[in-house]
């Protein structure tokens, strides 16, 4: 396999984690878990856009969608409540 | 000296230097807004005579001395390119929002947080100001989210009160899925011409029109027609204008709907996409909309017994009547009666901003003297709060288009050119008016009838709420004096610039 | 064949706008914009990439370059996308406020909750 | 009835973009060669203009504060903004100051 | 939610100032690497989370002072704007550092190159790392109302 087999491999696994995990973060009940499923994605979104060779994106991407992002979600989170509530 | 930068660099600098300002003390803060906006009022003024005594478009390149590369054909750099409409647009925005600061300063009193209502606001102005000059499609998309977001913000400005947060709620979200969809129709507009300045991108696009730049003039004018507040989606709007404090509603009424809805509509309509799409097709879905957003605005009105939300779903009606001019405008490109209309839509814009402003500001002195916006509670107004109720009688009658107001000339040229281009589509304005007319009678009516107990105790508001109102009332007056020269010497030649696309394009291109 | 970044990229602006359309807790709201603008950006940097002669391209920057000699991708796009990745987080921070303050409201972010403005 | 015109809504979004994304039609990832100087000419100049007219060696820095600089900008009032908004939308209310 | 205990106090206030020295080198030398003020600010925005993760809002109380960083962000602003209005003769954002400036015009690859760049990093470096940590702190200091 050559380098460019190779490098389609990585990003077309990257892209079914960030799949995985868009779907995860739209689906579960428990905010504080799509929280972190969100974060998982900016984070492996991050990696895309680094294969991608654009590292400005990726370093921007990493700092804000695993860090500020996930604080001020958590935060929300802490100053409202946890679980989605079942439709009646 | 080219005052064209200022237009953007005194709000910029007002906007940054509040919070050190804001450290002075609270009547520097006050006093700083309103010689900002005074400021950028005199700029703009500047610049609307500038641009009509020459008639030409007036393009300046940020970081260079001209937008191209070095040896090649096509621009690099983000241009400003301001024509008669964008020159209208920003003198309308900044005589209105300077008029809400000074508005304001006294309805503002009793509420905290002021510091940063003051840097909204001049954000507002900023934000509409500089959708209103670029020439670069992802510049507006910036300067539409800076708009957006200080909206988004003012109208939940009052958090203790559900109905802003609520409204504000709302707004965010429907707004924020439209930026995105606006966003994604330039980005597909990217990813198949390569440029973002309107005018190579026009150029670009006459030449090979495909199936992507179809769809992404869908998603734009579909975002578009959220932000403006058409009819499937005007919800939000009856929510929004009424929880907002006046001084806001007023502006936003006046303003927002129209520089980040009805201006950039007309300008990707025709300025973007002229050159390539069957502008007759687009123009007929504009005037299914303009008709619907028409007849369910005014009629709605009639039905409402909040004071703002009445003034609220009236704007729905009359974005309704802009939306229709500008559509019999495309659908009729290149014919007289195309471009009365256009010209009709562009005074009809100028026109609204003033009066909606004008009517929202007496709805917040009654709020603000009474406490109450209920019509029902507020019989007999006119006995303790006559200067008041004068203001309102000439915003009401102007809105409905009697002769000697300014709402007369423009509704006038849009019947005319509806009736010529189509007899039914007059008919539907014709009864859209009437729902109007019955709607703010019915205000009237409340208004000058017998003293309730609550009203009796109400006195009027202070000089500083009455000054601006005033000086709108005194515009509205001056502009029926002078209907047709108005018309004749500033509307239609914008109207014709704006329809003139090819000339826009060469304001760039050059010679190349 | 249709390149699996683009279809990755529509797949996310679809659950993003799916979830926009049938979820009903706020917070999980302003999470499907957070991904909805994750797509639209995945589309924006694919579409600057670059693949010429079969060899892998390398990040728009001369430091180290002379080593490596491959061309380059397109810096455009990446520049638009850091200005809308800046938005995007400031509409979520905005966004998390009013969801507190309808909290403290309604004591619920439930959005079928949050109707009585009525006309 | 919003159920129904949300599904028509998705629907519709999601068909337009697989066609824009097929071949034939739309947009093509991964070009080469004449290919990408038709589509990206604005990005093969910033490349190849960029260090001699900004100086900077990181072309995406050149672009987001020269020649898209005015976007950096509106950014930097976004940020401004939001931040402002978020202030004032979470201070104490007035009935809990007194 | 409270602070931590002594095992990652520790580790956080070791690991605070690397962070912060990481996030200025990328703001510094964003004209050269990859990174830049944005970048960079958000790093060391990075470090004010784990600041307030690890000892808490009570602390985080003491430090933060609203007017402090708002007049910062302004001044961030304001840096941005002047240094863009430096080439005014020219046009708004013309690059004069780089063109004809007395300093800030060396060879391109070196820290003194790139005209008005590096002078803009920092300014939006300044008003990103501010700006995001008041955003943060007004959110996580918002007191629950009185029951």
């Amino acid at each position: 396999m050559n380098v460019l087999g190779m490098d389609a491999l990585i990003q077309f696994g990257i892209l079914f984690g960030v799949l995985i995990s868009a779907y995860l973060t739209i689906t579960f009940r428990d905010l504080l878990s799509a929280a972190i499923a969100s974060a998982a994605m900016s984070l492996l979104l991050s990696m895309e856009f680094y294969m991608l060779h654009a590292p400005d994106v990726a370093i921007a991407e990493a700092a804000v969608g695993a860090g500020i992002v996930t604080a001020v979600v958590v935060y929300g989170i802490a100053k409202t409540e946890r679980w989605e509530r079942e439709a009646p | 000296m080219n005052v064209l930068p200022f237009v953007i660099i005194i709000p910029l600098l007002g906007v940054f230097s509040l919070p050190l300002v804001g450290l002075v003390g609270k009547k520097a803060r006050e006093a700083w807004a309103l010689l900002i906006s005074g400021a950028t009022l005199g700029v703009t003024s500047k610049l609307l005579y500038n641009v009509w005594s020459t008639k030409e478009t007036l393009v300046y390149t940020l970081g260079a001395k001209s937008p191209m590369g070095q040896g090649v054909g096509f621009p690099v750099r983000i241009v400003w390119e301001v024509d008669l409409l964008s020159a209208i647009m920003a003198f309308t925005i900044a005589f209105v929002a300077f008029l809400a600061v000074a508005y304001s300063i006294e309805y503002m009193r009793h509420d905290t947080g002021l510091e940063k209502y003051y840097v909204l606001i001049l954000v507002l102005e900023l934000g509409m100001l500089g959708i209103v000059l670029t020439g670069d499609i992802f510049n507006f998309y910036v300067f539409l989210e800076i708009m957006s977001i200080a909206s988004y913000a003012l109208v939940a400005f009052r958090n203790d009160t559900w109905e802003g947060i609520e409204a504000g709620i709302k707004y965010m979200f429907v707004g924020s899925l439209a930026s995105s969809f606006i966003l994604l129709g330039i980005a597909l507009l990217y990813g198949q011409y390569g440029t973002l300045t309107m005018a190579y991108l026009a150029e670009k696009m006459a030449a090979n029109f495909t199936l992507t730049a179809k769809i992404a003039l869908a998603f734009l004018i579909g975002g578009l027609l959220f932000k403006s507040g058409a009819v499937p989606v005007h919800m939000w709007l009856a929510d929004a204008h009424p929880a907002a404090p006046s001084s806001i509603s007023a502006m936003l009424s006046g303003l927002v709907i129209k520089a980040g809805g009805v201006y950039v509509i007309a300008r990707i309509a025709f300025s973007v996409f002229g050159m390539a799409v069957n502008l007759r097709t687009l123009g007929w879905v504009i005037i299914f909309f303009a008709c619907l957003t028409l007849i369910v605005g005014n009629a709605m009105a009639v039905v409402q017994t909040d004071m703002k939300r009445l003034l609220a779903f009236s704007s729905v009606g009359q974005i309704g009547y802009i939306l229709l001019g500008l559509g019999i405008g495309l659908a009729a490109y290149g014919t007289k009666v195309g471009e009365i209309a256009t010209a009709g839509a562009i005074y009809h814009t100028v026109n609204h901003a003033i009066m909606k402003a004008l009517l929202f500001m007496v709805a917040g002195a009654v709020l603000h003297e009474l406490g109450t916006k209920d019509l029902n509670e507020l019989s007999g107004l006119a006995k303790t709060m006559p200067k008041t109720t004068f203001a309102f009688i000439v915003g009401a009658a102007a809105i409905i288009g009697l002769p000697p107001l300014n709402g007369f000339a423009s509704k006038w040229l849009l019947y005319e050119s509806s009736a010529l281009f189509n007899p039914f589509l007059g008919a539907i304005a014709i009864i859209g008016t009437a729902f109007c007319t019955a709607a703010y009678i019915r205000v009237l009516y409340t208004f000058l009838g017998r003293p309730s107990e609550r009203v009796m105790k109400a006195k009027e508001p202070g000089m500083a709420m009455l000054l601006p109102m005033f000086i709108l009332v005194g515009a509205i007056i001056l502009m029926g004096l002078f209907p047709w020269q108005i018309s004749k010497g500033v509307m239609i030649p914008a109207a014709s610039m704006l329809a003139n696309i090819k000339g826009y394009v060469l304001a760039v291109m050059g010679g190349v | 064949m249709i390149p699996f970044q683009f279809i990755t990229a529509f797949l996310l602006i679809f659950m993003g706008v799916y979830a926009f359309l049938y979820k009903r807790n706020l917070l999980k709201l302003i999470l499907a914009l957070d991904v909805i603008d994750s797509g639209i950006h995945l589309l924006l940097i694919s579409f600057g990439y670059r693949l010429e002669n079969n060899v892998l391209p390398t990040a728009p920057i001369y430091t180290g370059y002379e080593t490596v000699k491959a061309p380059m991708v397109g810096p455009l796009p990446q520049a638009l996308v850091l200005t809308s990745i800046v938005i995007g987080v400031c509409v979520l921070s905005l966004a998390v406020a009013l969801t507190i303050n309808a909290y403290r409201h309604y004591g619920s972010l439930d959005v079928n909750k949050l109707r009585r403005l009525r006309g | 009835m919003k159920r129904t015109f949300g599904a028509l809504a998705l629907l519709f979004i999601f068909g337009t973009l697989l066609v824009v994304a097929s071949p034939q039609h739309g947009l093509k990832f991964g070009l080469g060669g004449n290919n990408w100087k038709n589509y990206r000419y604005t990005d093969q100049y910033y490349i190849d203009h960029g260090v001699q007219e900004v100086g900077g060696m990181n072309i995406v820095t050149d672009i987001v504060f020269d020649y898209r600089g005015y976007d950096t900008i509106g950014e930097a009032t976004v940020l401004f903004t939001a931040i402002a908004g978020a202030v004032a939308l979470l201070r104490p209310w007035r009935r809990d100051e007194e | 939610m409270s602070d931590m205990g002594l095992i990652v106090k520790t580790t956080a206030r070791a690991t605070i100032p690397l962070i912060g020295i990481f996030g200025s080198y990328i703001v510094a030398h964003g004209h050269l690497t990859p990174g830049g003020g944005f970048q960079g600010g958000a790093t060391i925005a990075g470090a004010g989370i784990l600041f307030l993760l690890a000892f808490g809002l009570n602390e985080m109380r003491k430090h933060y002072n609203h007017h402090v960083y708002s007049s910062l962000e302004g001044l961030g602003g304001l840096a941005f704007l002047g240094v863009s209005m430096l080439g005014f003769s020219v046009a708004f954002f013309y690059n004069k550092l780089w063109h004809s400036g007395p300093f800030f015009n060396g060879k391109p690859g070196t820290l003194l190159s790139a005209g008005y760049l590096p002078i803009m990093n920092l300014a939006v470096g300044l008003k990103v790392f501010t700006g995001l940590v008041s955003a943060m702190a007004a959110i996580a200091l918002y007191r629950r109302w009185r029951e």
